[in-house]
């Protein structure tokens, strides 16, 4: 399904818009990385496509309906998976519970089904740790959780805020795979939120750096831009 | 006689506890500190009063109606007075206040239809049950089995029931919650209406033994904050311990001194966990920032 | 004082009673004169205030107002049973006309409208002259944001215990020229329901400068008024007048969170 | 040769990342870090996303408390920060700009300017009421200061001066970020703490808060330490530039040195 920004001014107040005049269109199955510096609008992005925040101008919309006058639980509903930054998830609920919170609308066999077909991505889904409460589950799995928790819902498109951030090299490398994995499988349109650049090139087919707001360049990742050239673009 | 005082010490801490729960449910998921709460668990008697002892429906027919009624109550607290101002995102004090506000309209228009005198439900003094020295009036068996029931009731429902798991989720994270499209708005509607049943049971089960006023929806819920405070804000098994530990500590105070330091006792605990001990018996240390 | 540093407290009616209490005891059982029973009525409710103050501003949002919703219940609950003293809920009632320079009593409705408009007239004197000057905007600061003010070498708890402390010694005074013109008091003015009156005729009027309480207070004053000149009997008109300042409260909250004539919102 | 004002000796600083109390893990945000800030110098604190460099000046502040190591203030004399009340700080002379806008949107610019006085009432409430002809007079003075360092570092004409008597929350969000610089120009301050000085404001303005840095170290005597984003910003500014990456400082020296390491560079975007 396809997700389109148009000329999106938006964030916390009126006067303080975070993000300035966005222009973004995602096409089916296809990934794009939003790029940028700490601060320069990123999540608040993810943020306004799922009415988190407001927008004073401009239009979103996913699969040819406008997502404008919608809430956060319709939007969600209508198909889009959200996975915030940091992570979250319900500490004091154990993980099956988690899970069953993720996706409450959803009969109890259906959700036995979901759990059983991500279980090919998550190995974790097998154990016994599906009793410990999630608080404390180790960080990395408490990750990988809250990215099933996302998937269970089988939303048709993605929107990912920084799925890796703060975990070491190995479980980040891990996460990665799992994405890559889903995105091939699955044929799922994505945003992805990334800082670290390698990794955001080498996932997506499209780029987008973000400065102050506003989109400053749009690029295809295949044409192999040097690292350098990108850091120029950051630095 | 020490035994005896306890075990009264006990049933009371069970009833503080029921109520203490019903204000949990709201406070741990909404943070809102619904003093209105207080209203509910006086009004409740007074309907009761008006069925059965005005009305002459039975005793637990007129129960049900006034439980219904509160529980109608709770919700329209909600959708008329606290929605607007959340989605107006007043802060949490302005929501306080307006709850104080209610809670003053809501005595003085009990006062008005009823008076200020107290009304007591049946003047019969009741069977007790004796296990060798040690009383138990009727009512005061119901009060426990009653209470217990509702406590238990809810705990397994929190533990097992889907509604359960999303209070739970309520607790840990709204924002998410959201994220995994629970209709956060229509949710909260079914906790005020669970909150206002405990109140309301809880309203009626003492007004058995001892009788209305207006004024004694206050004295009650400052019991169930303590409650709630001494066992940690968040938990929702806290206040069952928090009502009990209060409950039996004033019937030591009554024991040994007089039923008027019951209140200068149950606050001098409180500040005392305030100062010392914020998180409670069972909380979690909350973060700063 | 409430709305300056956003330190809503339901404990004011405490110190308003102490003050009362004093009073009543170093007139009446003490025997003192004008001036010494005020100064031993401020002293001793600011020495209370001051360790108020320390324990329970320390706590922040609804830990705060419950630290001070305990204080006001414990106060209530000895000034209702310390029989020996304060004569529990009988009260006290011949409290002696305080006698200004040892012969002028001051005595009768008139002589109390004049002392109580000088006192109520050096309060707001004295509070405007507060909030204009560098501790008013301190106070704001601090409601505000307090991060930036520690950072900017404030200390905040000092300010925050200054300010407790002056506003409790204002409802001493308050209780003390209560207690001499009613010439009786009893537990009962001072419990949670006073504080809680008096919070919502500051929060109805308004905070943060000083014509918002001033117009609070006369709402809440000249509302009974009105009723009465309305025809309403006085059996109703009590729970009437209570009615009205409830919703009073719920309405201003909901469309003007800062009160009838005050700057701040909540 | 100029003699360092601050000194951060083996500084350690964990978290637990059971971020729900559960204190499963803990990681090191800050390990073993080391700095020297050179006096009357501009020095730019660089490093990627999450990295610890707001919770290195948030301990430098006082905000947060060190696991262990040391941190030395000189002035006039040598101060050790760990025994020092958050607030004592800044009466030694330790200023901070935040990272996100610290104003007080209920008070005047003008007061928003003033505040941070504290000789006015040396803590005393009641020399308002019994001293008003002093406290008038400081006021006075107070007032005059703010709005010729306004003009010093504007010009006469700036907006700002017309603005003071408005309340601070009708600034635009620049402005606001403004505000909270010019004040640190309103206090005798021997080291100021700039948390991205540029967040924020439009890019259009970098070169001009770049200047009124630099006055702030020629013309205040005042010592800068900034944490910036802003690379451009960074080359323009500072004097010393420090890479902070796995809670230690990994490369310091000249701007354009680091910032023109690959190695810097990689690990900066995380290759």
């Amino acid at each position: 399904m396809k997700l389109e920004l148009q000329n999106i001014t938006g964030g916390y107040l009126k006067d303080q818009d975070i993000i300035r005049n966005i222009n973004l269109t995602v096409l089916p199955g296809e990934s794009v990385s939003v790029i940028g510096q700490n601060g320069a609008g990123k999540s608040t992005i993810a943020k306004v496509i799922l009415g988190m925040l407001p927008y004073f101008s401009g239009k979103v919309i996913f699969n040819g309906t406008d997502m404008s006058r919608k809430n956060t639980s319709e939007i969600i509903k209508s198909g889009i998976g959200y996975f915030m930054q940091g992570g979250e998830v319900f500490p004091h609920l154990s993980t099956y519970e988690n899970l069953i919170m993720a996706g409450n609308e959803l009969k109890r066999k259906d959700l036995e089904n979901q759990v059983e077909k991500l279980s090919k991505y998550f190995t974790f889904l097998h154990k016994k740790e599906l009793k410990k409460e999630a608080g404390y589950l180790s960080g990395g799995l408490r990750h990988q959780l809250a990215l099933a928790m996302v998937l269970i819902r089988n939303p048709k498109f993605l929107i990912l805020d920084e799925p890796s951030a703060g975990l070491s090299p190995a479980l980040m490398s891990e996460t990665y795979e799992i994405l890559i994995k889903l995105k091939q499988e699955r044929k799922l349109g994505i945003i992805l939120i990334e800082q670290n650049v390698t990794r955001a090139i080498e996932f997506s087919e499209r780029i987008v750096l973000i400065k102050s707001g506003e989109i400053e360049e749009n690029f295809e990742s295949n044409n192999s831009l040097s690292i350098g050239e990108v850091s120029n673009l950051f630095f | 006689m020490l035994t005896q005082f306890l075990i009264n010490g006990f049933i009371n801490g069970a009833i503080y506890a029921m109520v203490a729960l019903g204000f949990a449910i709201v406070y741990n998921t909404t943070r809102i500190f619904h003093i209105a709460f207080a209203i509910l668990y006086m009004i409740a008697p007074y309907l009761v009063y008006s069925f059965y002892s005005q009305a002459g429906y039975p005793l637990v027919l007129s129960s049900v109606a006034a439980i219904v009624c509160i529980v109608l109550i709770s919700v329209l607290i909600e959708l008329i007075i606290y929605r607007p101002l959340i989605k107006k995102k007043s802060s949490l004090n302005v929501i306080m206040i307006s709850s104080i506000g209610l809670m003053i309209v809501g005595i003085n228009v009990i006062a008005l239809i009823y008076g200020n005198d107290t009304k007591i439900l049946s003047s019969s003094i009741s069977n007790t049950i004796s296990l060798g020295n040690i009383i138990i009036t009727y009512k005061q068996f119901t009060q426990l089995v009653i209470s217990t029931l509702a406590i238990s009731g809810f705990m397994v429902f929190l533990k097992y029931s889907k509604f359960g798991i999303k209070t739970r989720a309520m607790r840990d994270n709204v924002t998410l919650c959201n994220v995994f499209a629970l209709n956060v708005p229509k949710f909260r509607l079914s906790l005020y209406a669970l909150s206002g049943a405990f109140a309301a049971i809880g309203g009626i089960l003492i007004s058995l033994d001892v009788g209305m006023d207006p004024y004694i929806g206050m004295p009650m819920f400052l019991n169930a904050v303590v409650a709630l405070i001494i066992g940690g804000i968040g938990k929702f098994h806290a206040p069952l311990f928090g009502g009990i530990f209060i409950g039996l500590l004033q019937s030591l105070v009554v024991w040994k001194f007089s039923a008027n330091w019951q209140d200068l006792m149950t606050f001098s605990i409180l500040i005392i966990f305030l100062i010392f001990r914020p998180q409670g018996l069972f909380g979690e240390k909350q973060r700063l920032v | 004082m409430v709305g300056l540093s956003n330190l809503l407290s339901i404990g004011q009616a405490a110190f308003y009673g102490i003050g009362a209490y004093v009073t009543a005891l170093a007139l009446k059982t003490l025997g003192l004169s004008f001036f010494p029973s005020v100064i031993l009525a401020i002293v001793i409710t600011l020495l209370f205030a001051i360790i108020v103050g320390y324990i329970s501003l320390k706590m922040e949002g609804d830990y705060f107002i419950l630290a001070t919703l305990g204080i006001q219940i414990i106060v209530f609950t000895i000034l209702n049973n310390w029989i020996a003293v304060t004569m529990g809920p009988y009260g006290i009632p011949g409290i002696p006309s305080p006698k200004l320079f040892g012969y002028i009593e001051i005595k009768g409705i008139e002589s109390f409208l004049m002392v109580s408009t000088a006192f109520s007239a050096i309060t707001i004197f004295f509070f405007h002259r507060l909030i204009k000057s560098p501790f008013g905007r301190d106070l704001k600061g601090l409601r505000d944001d307090s991060i930036s003010m520690i950072a900017l070498g404030k200390n905040i708890t000092k300010l925050k215990i200054q300010s407790f402390v002056i506003s409790s010694s204002f409802a001493a005074i308050s209780g003390f020229i209560y207690a001499s013109y009613i010439s009786y008091i009893d537990p009962t003015s001072y419990n949670l329901d006073e504080s809680i009156f008096i919070i919502s005729a500051v929060l109805i009027g308004g905070t943060g400068n000083i014509k918002g309480p001033i117009i609070g207070a006369i709402f809440v004053v000249a509302l009974p008024e009105l009723l009465r000149f309305v025809g309403l009997p006085d059996s109703i008109a009590a729970n009437m007048r209570m009615i009205i300042y409830g919703l009073t409260l719920v309405i201003i909250m909901r469309y003007r969170s800062q009160g009838l004539a005050g700057v701040y919102k909540f | 040769m100029a003699r360092n004002i601050l000194e951060i000796k083996e500084l350690y600083k964990s978290f637990s990342k059971g971020k729900y109390g559960k204190d499963d893990e803990t990681y090191n945000l800050l390990s073993n870090l080391n700095i020297s800030i050179p006096e009357n110098t501009i020095s730019a604190l660089i490093g990627g996303n999450a990295t610890g460099k707001t919770t290195l000046f948030n301990i430098l502040s006082g905000f947060l408390k060190e696991d262990s190591g040391n941190i030395y203030f000189h002035n006039s004399k040598t101060t050790n920060l760990s025994e020092i009340p958050p607030y004592k700080r800044e009466h030694l002379g330790i200023g901070r700009l935040f990272q996100d806008n610290h104003i007080f949107p209920t008070l005047t610019v003008l007061e928003n300017l003033i505040i941070a006085d504290k000789n006015v009432l040396k803590g005393n409430p009641f020399e308002a009421i019994f001293n008003v002809k002093r406290v008038k007079e400081s006021e006075k003075v107070l007032t005059q200061k703010a709005t010729e360092t306004i003009a010093h570092l504007f010009g006469k004409s700036h907006e700002l001066l017309s603005k003071l008597n408005d309340k601070a929350s009708s600034l635009s969000f620049g402005q606001k970020r403004l505000i909270g610089l010019i004040r640190l120009f309103m206090s005798d301050y021997k080291l100021v703490l700039l948390d991205e000085p540029t967040a924020g404001i439009n890019p259009a303005l970098n070169d001009f808060i770049s200047e009124i840095i630099k006055q702030m170290v020629l013309e205040n005597g005042m010592t800068v330490f900034l944490i910036e984003h802003n690379m451009n910003f960074v080359r323009k500014t500072a004097h010393n530039c420090f890479f902070l990456d796995n809670g230690k400082i990994n490369m310091q020296g000249t701007p354009s040195k680091v910032l023109g390491n690959e190695f810097v560079q990689k690990n900066y975007l995380g290759v």
